[in-house]
């Protein structure tokens, strides 16, 4: 009987990992991203975007004949996990792109795969300066590219906002400890104190942890008059309300990671005053976007966020590369890195995307605002 | 420095308070069976799921959704006994645990599945205006009534369950299991069904720990068992596993820790001080705070 | 004769309880020595101040593993005091039930080898040649107690008497020059009884000296040559069969207390 | 056990000739090693909970001191993958002493909170000194294990491409860390440990030191868990603290009971089942049309019936029997000659 199981799971094992599921002539894509876990929400914003995207091509006859599919791969924004889904995508010949992966960690983790096996990949959110140095293969060829700016620029951009713009001369930086969070802020001090800024404090929290009150107590100490978010809406959400219970009623920033509805929910009347950068503002978009926009509130019952945004672009580039050089992963690497210039760059719902030379996107920073429970545009940098 | 040094304490109570709740159900557990209920932390993500659920899509008043919660919640906590330890309890502690890890990574993704992925708001409509008010302001301390609420909760718990532990028949039943198993059976108690009890009565409290954290953060999520449960078991073992004033104690101490580690330390290292305080007390008092201290007897 | 362990005054208190109080006796080399008592007498606690499982409060423990060289064992661990030659089995049987019988030997063979990691890794010639030994030592002890054909069975496959013996085997396993005996008749058949007394001259045989805990006064006047009686934490009585029999604090001890042993 | 044998020959030499076949699957490889990976870690946990008898939740931080310790060296000074292995085993076995040393005289669930409060610990430390280790960051570029003979010959050097080098160097390293183990398992130090698991006091009178043993299995287990660590380094090329969360000792500790705690071939199966499972399902929910989200759903929900139907893992621990052991088998032999009349006349 012992004999029994342990043949039958090992069979089931190895027969289930090399079984070759065969499909009817398709074109398909990979969209690697959190889809439980921690970091599900976010997974969730990109698969909406990624999801109306491929429906609408689809709808409107496929890329170049053939049904986009896409392949939902789990990599829970964990590194580990990344790079077995890298290598599951990198040995399926038929997935001649990726979209991915949410965290700059995992993405990190994945480049090696993609490298060597020269798989293209776009991600919408992962946004480590890092990545910049690391989608290189042996040849100099670029495989990763992003629709989205880095955290050196964003970090950089909020630290001129808040002083041209704001007026703040005393901030605080509150950050999530995790790439992200860092990045932002480490740009942003730098930025801030060339700008002659008086950076009074620093504190970090780690996700999960869902009271903020120490950390907060110890900044209110320090007097500032602005306080920059560096870290995700969801735990922004909480530390912005509690700011509040303990008496810190301060100018809040943060950066794309606030850009969603639901900091506006889960903080209520706290929010208020929230200024945000996001690389997407639906006023500034085309009259494309709008639809978009319709369309994704009437699917999702929710309002755009930069995520879904993002990856209904990246989704866009990445099917737009295929329609226009086949369904060959070096042919759309090709094309990618083609799109060098503003002219040939993508006009997407979340602006105009074209790629340096090192697959980073130059894209501009929009700034909002939360007011009355509205995000509205605020006041433009020049 | 010293300016912040009462209201990190208030925090830390604060904080400290949830997780002795938390912890709580941890303990009666382990003090019954010996079984650590590492599920123990998704009960308290489904109470506050339970009671949003019952206000939003029942309509059911604020205290009355947290009772339903809490029944529903201690239901959960007997079925688990049911399907999952119960047909374990001959096998060796660690296929528990084991069964445990597996069932607690089922109910969070089976909240999941059902709620979704991200972070609700809690119904502040339903809740009462009065809780969000400030009750005291001293010195820098903030104290909202519903901080009030929250302290005034657990301790009534915390006396109630002494009392059900101490007074009363079950009580001593659910001593008399901690003591020995076979013996207590031998006596004519029905084992099965006190630990049933002791489950549902662990679950309910974790329930009502988990609404409270929900209102007070304004927020509930599937992955929130997990932390406060990892958090919870550190404090109900920093107390001695088993006693129930010793976890109320571990868990304000770890969160004092906690608080005082962000304020004093570094912000990077809470956790790290709280973990480094827990080891510690362990080193130096080997069975916790409050704990029995076990003789190998030849 | 000289004695081979000599307890010198041993206090030993639990907080507030006096669970031996000022005990002196001595146990001579190649002598069986009972030690008696009414039950909660702290016969077991004097065991372990012995074995090194306390810790006495007061007072010395000297033991002499060849003569002309004592040792004060006092808050040695249970593993130094082993290594010095005693050996012990316990009132309740502590068996590593889960291993085979000829393990549980070896493992009482754990203080007379000295193999490592890296022997074990390399299996070097010298690992070979001490596990061979080993297990020609183990089975020497499990003839002995008549347990060889069972060697490579479950040891909580054993009978409750045959336990009791694998513990005197894996006992004897560690090279001791004092075996201390915590009830080996409790639980067995009188049959079993019988045949545990020539195994206790048998080990006497071998040189090792016998001190033995036992309710079974049969047994004890039998085969003991000189009592040592507990009361209460004190010693009452020190002497031969004859004598201790006649004692009257003895016998107070015994039966005023209510004839629940007899 | 006869019937196994086979079993294992057999899956051996397909695993063996699988890389070098025309159709051999990277992402096959890539998980296979993976399992490799997690059969190094957890036979080298089984030391503790399963030979000691310990509870330890801590395990992931010795892993992640070992791969930090290689993806440093690595980055910083270039060391050798072959020398790295050793040095990372040390740092591993070092820090398990200092960890073991104080703590392991703790009873039960004291010693476990103690040992996951240190893999916190740990994890804290490896994302907060930005400075050493890049913090949440992550440590990119690490090069991977390449065998450098240029000393011989100026042309002798190989850097590992791709999974099947990677394969073999795993599967080396798995089986010599279990034939390490299988030899330690049947020895003085091993006995001395499953002394210890089944009843310390009875093992301390029989002359085992229980702390020293303890120590040198927490060593012993780090160090393993070291090697595991260094290998993943080279091999992932990136490193970064969230690998070394909590969420892993508890991965590993599950192949432990699943397979069988205590028996070495138990954690080779647990590894085997807990990381098939989740790609597995990751295949098997596609087929089914089941969104990806329920993934974990399905993961939990099999362990618990796993450990409902074999609570006692798929290779329960079994009283060391001859298998294996010259010496034992010609005892048996000699019982079965001396006794065996007598033992027929007994029953």
């Amino acid at each position: 009987m012992k004999f029994g199981w342990c043949k039958a799971v090992l069979l089931a094992c190895v027969v289930a990992l090399m079984s070759v599921p065969a499909h009817a002539k398709t074109v398909k894509i990979a969209c690697a991203s959190a889809f439980s876990g921690p970091a599900a929400a976010y997974g969730d914003n990109v698969k909406a975007g990624v999801t109306l995207k491929v429906e609408e091509i689809n709808a409107a006859g496929g890329v170049g004949g053939a049904q986009v599919e896409v392949l939902w791969m789990d990599s829970l924004c964990d590194p580990k996990e990344s790079n077995t889904v890298a290598a599951k995508i990198a040995r399926d010949e038929e997935i001649v792109g990726v979209v991915g992966h949410l965290c700059s960690s995992a993405h990190l983790a994945a480049l090696p795969t993609y490298l060597r096996a020269g798989v293209p990949a776009i991600t919408p959110t992962a946004t480590n300066v890092a990545i910049s140095d690391q989608n290189k293969d042996r040849k100099g060829l670029v495989w990763s590219f992003r629709d989205v700016y880095r955290d050196d620029f964003q970090g950089k951009f909020l630290a001129r906002y808040a002083k041209e713009v704001l007026g703040v001369a005393k901030v605080a930086v509150f950050y999530e400890n995790n790439d992200y969070g860092i990045g932002l802020k480490d740009a942003f001090v730098g930025e801030a104190k060339r700008l002659g800024l008086d950076v009074v404090g620093e504190e970090a929290y780690v996700k999960g942890t869902p009271d903020f009150t120490p950390q907060l107590t110890k900044l209110k100490a320090s007097a500032p008059d602005g306080i920059f978010l560096s870290g995700y809406y969801n735990e922004g959400a909480l530390i912005a309300s509690q700011a509040k219970k303990i008496g810190l009623d301060v100018l809040k920033f943060g950066a794309d990671g606030f850009d969603n509805m639901d900091y506006i929910k889960l903080a209520g009347d706290a929010s208020e005053g929230t200024y945000i950068t996001t690389p997407f503002l639906a006023s500034e978009a085309g009259p494309e976007a709008q639809k978009f926009l319709a369309d994704f509130k009437a699917r999702y019952n929710r309002d755009v966020d930069y995520m879904s945004a993002n990856a209904y672009d990246a989704a866009g580039i990445l099917l737009q590369a295929i329609e226009k050089a086949g369904a060959d992963r070096a042919k759309i690497r090709e094309y990618l890195a083609g799109m060098n210039t503003p002219e040939k760059g993508y006009h997407g719902v979340s602006g105009l995307t074209y790629f340096d030379e090192h697959g980073d996107a130059q894209k501009p920073a929009f700034v909002k605002v939360v007011k009355n429970g509205e995000m509205v545009p605020a006041q433009q940098l020049k | 420095m010293l300016e912040q040094l009462l209201p990190q304490l208030v925090n830390g109570l604060t904080l400290g308070v949830i997780y002795a709740l938390i912890a709580v159900g941890y303990t009666m557990v382990y003090g019954v069976i010996e079984l650590i209920n590492f599920a123990h932390g998704e009960v308290y993500m489904f109470g506050a799921f339970l009671c949003v659920t019952f206000i939003t899509a029942v309509g059911m008043p604020f205290y009355l959704a947290i009772v339903a919660a809490m029944g529903c919640c201690a239901l959960i906590g007997m079925f688990l006994d049911l399907v999952a330890y119960k047909p374990l309890r001959k096998a060796p502690r660690l296929a528990a645990l084991i069964t445990a890890i597996g069932m607690s990574i089922f109910l969070q993704n089976l909240a999941m599945v059902i709620w979704g992925s991200r972070p609700l708001p809690f119904v502040q409509s339903a809740v009462p205006a009065y809780l969000n008010e400030t009750a005291l302001s001293f010195s820098g301390v903030y104290l909202t009534w519903l901080q009030l609420f929250i302290f005034a909760v657990t301790t009534a718990m915390m006396l109630g369950l002494m009392f059900i532990i101490t007074r009363t028949r079950i009580g001593t039943a659910m001593r008399a299991l901690a003591q020995n198993k076979t013996a207590a059976a031998l006596m004519g108690i029905n084992v099965n069904f006190v630990i049933a009890f002791t489950f549902a009565l662990g679950s309910a409290m974790g329930a009502v720990a988990g609404i409270l954290v929900s209102v007070y953060y304004n927020s509930l999520y599937p992955t929130m068992g997990y932390v406060a449960g990892v958090k919870a078991f550190a404090a109900a073992v920093l107390g001695g596993i088993g006693s129930v004033p010793g976890a109320m104690l571990g868990g304000i101490v770890l969160g004092v820790a906690e608080a005082l580690g962000a304020g004093y330390v570094s912000s990077l290292y809470r956790d790290g001080v709280a973990y480094a305080v827990m080891i510690a007390v362990i080193i130096f008092r080997p069975s916790g705070l409050l704990g029995k201290a076990v003789i190998d007897k030849a | 004769m000289k004695p081979i362990l000599k307890i010198d005054g041993v206090t030993k208190r639990f907080g507030g309880l006096m669970a031996l109080n000022d005990v002196e006796f001595e146990v001579r080399r190649g002598e069986i020595m009972g030690l008696i008592g009414p039950n909660g007498a702290g016969k077991t606690t004097m065991f372990n101040c012995i074995a090194g499982v306390y810790s006495p409060t007061e007072g010395r423990v000297v033991f002499e593993a060849e003569p002309g060289a004592p040792t004060v064992t006092n808050g040695f661990k249970p593993e130094r005091v082993t290594a010095l030659g005693i050996a012990r089995t316990f009132q309740n049987i502590r068996l590593f039930s889960e291993l085979t019988v000829l393990d549980n030997v070896r493992i009482g063979c754990h203080c007379r080898s000295r193999s490592n990691f890296f022997g074990a890794v390399l299996r070097s010639r010298a690992q070979r040649r001490e596990e061979a030994e080993i297990i020609e030592r183990s089975m020497r002890w499990l003839d002995f107690v008549g347990l060889g054909a069972q060697a490579l069975a479950r040891a909580s496959a054993l009978s409750y008497g045959n336990q009791r013996r694998l513990e005197i085997a894996r006992a004897l396993a560690t090279g001791p020059r004092l075996i201390m005996l915590d009830e080996p008749a409790a639980g067995m058949n009188p049959q079993e009884t019988r045949m545990l007394v020539d195994l206790i001259h048998a080990i006497l045989a071998e040189g090792v000296t016998v001190v033995l805990i036992e309710h079974d006064m049969k047994l004890v006047m039998k085969i003991c040559n000189r009592l040592v009686v507990l009361d209460h934490g004190m010693k009452i009585a020190d002497g031969s069969p004859e004598e201790v029999r006649g004692d009257e604090r003895v016998i107070e001890a015994y039966l005023g207390r209510g004839a629940a042993h007899a | 056990m006869g019937k196994i044998k086979p079993l294992l020959a057999v899956l051996a030499l397909g695993l063996l000739a699988y890389p070098l076949l025309p159709f051999a699957n990277e992402y096959l490889l890539h998980v296979v090693i993976l399992v490799m990976i997690y059969m190094v870690l957890a036979m080298g946990l089984n030391i503790v909970p399963g030979f000691c008898g310990l509870l330890d939740l801590g395990f992931v931080g010795f892993y992640g001191i070992g791969a930090y310790t290689a993806g440093l060296l690595t980055v910083h000074y270039g060391v050798s993958f072959w020398l790295i292995v050793p040095l990372a085993a040390l740092n591993g076995a070092l820090w398990g002493v200092l960890l073991g040393a104080p703590t392991l005289r703790l009873t039960g669930d004291y010693f476990a909170i103690v040992t996951f409060g240190f893999s916190e610990l740990v994890v804290l430390f490896l994302t907060n000194e930005i400075w050493l280790t890049r913090g949440p960051l992550g440590l990119p570029g690490i090069d991977p294990v390449n065998v450098n003979l240029e000393f011989l010959h100026p042309d002798w050097f190989w850097e590992f491409v791709g999974e099947a080098p990677y394969f073999y160097l795993a599967l080396f390293m798995v089986l010599a860390v279990y034939f390490v183990l299988r030899r330690v398992e049947d020895s003085r130090l091993g006995r001395a440990w499953f002394a210890i698991r089944e009843d310390p006091l009875a093992a301390a009178s029989c002359g085992v030191d229980i702390l020293t043993y303890k120590v040198i299995a927490f060593a012993i287990s780090a160090g393993i868990g070291a090697v595991g660590g260094a290998f993943f380094a080279r091999w992932q090329l990136f490193l970064s603290p969230d690998m070394f969360k909590f969420w892993e000792s508890f991965l590993v500790l599950c192949m432990v009971v699943l397979g069988g705690l205590g028996n070495i071939h138990g954690a080779l199966i647990g590894a085997v089942i807990m990381v098939c499972l989740g790609e597995v399902l990751r295949e098997a929910l596609f087929v089914a049309g089941l969104p990806p989200e329920v993934r974990f759903l399905f993961y939990g929900l099999i362990m618990v019936l796993i450990m409902r139907f074999k609570p006692a893992g798929f290779f329960p621990a079994i009283a060391a029997t001859a298998r294996g052991n010259p010496l034992l088998a010609a005892l048996a032999e000699r019982i079965e000659k001396t006794y065996g009349e007598r033992r027929e006349t007994h029953s």
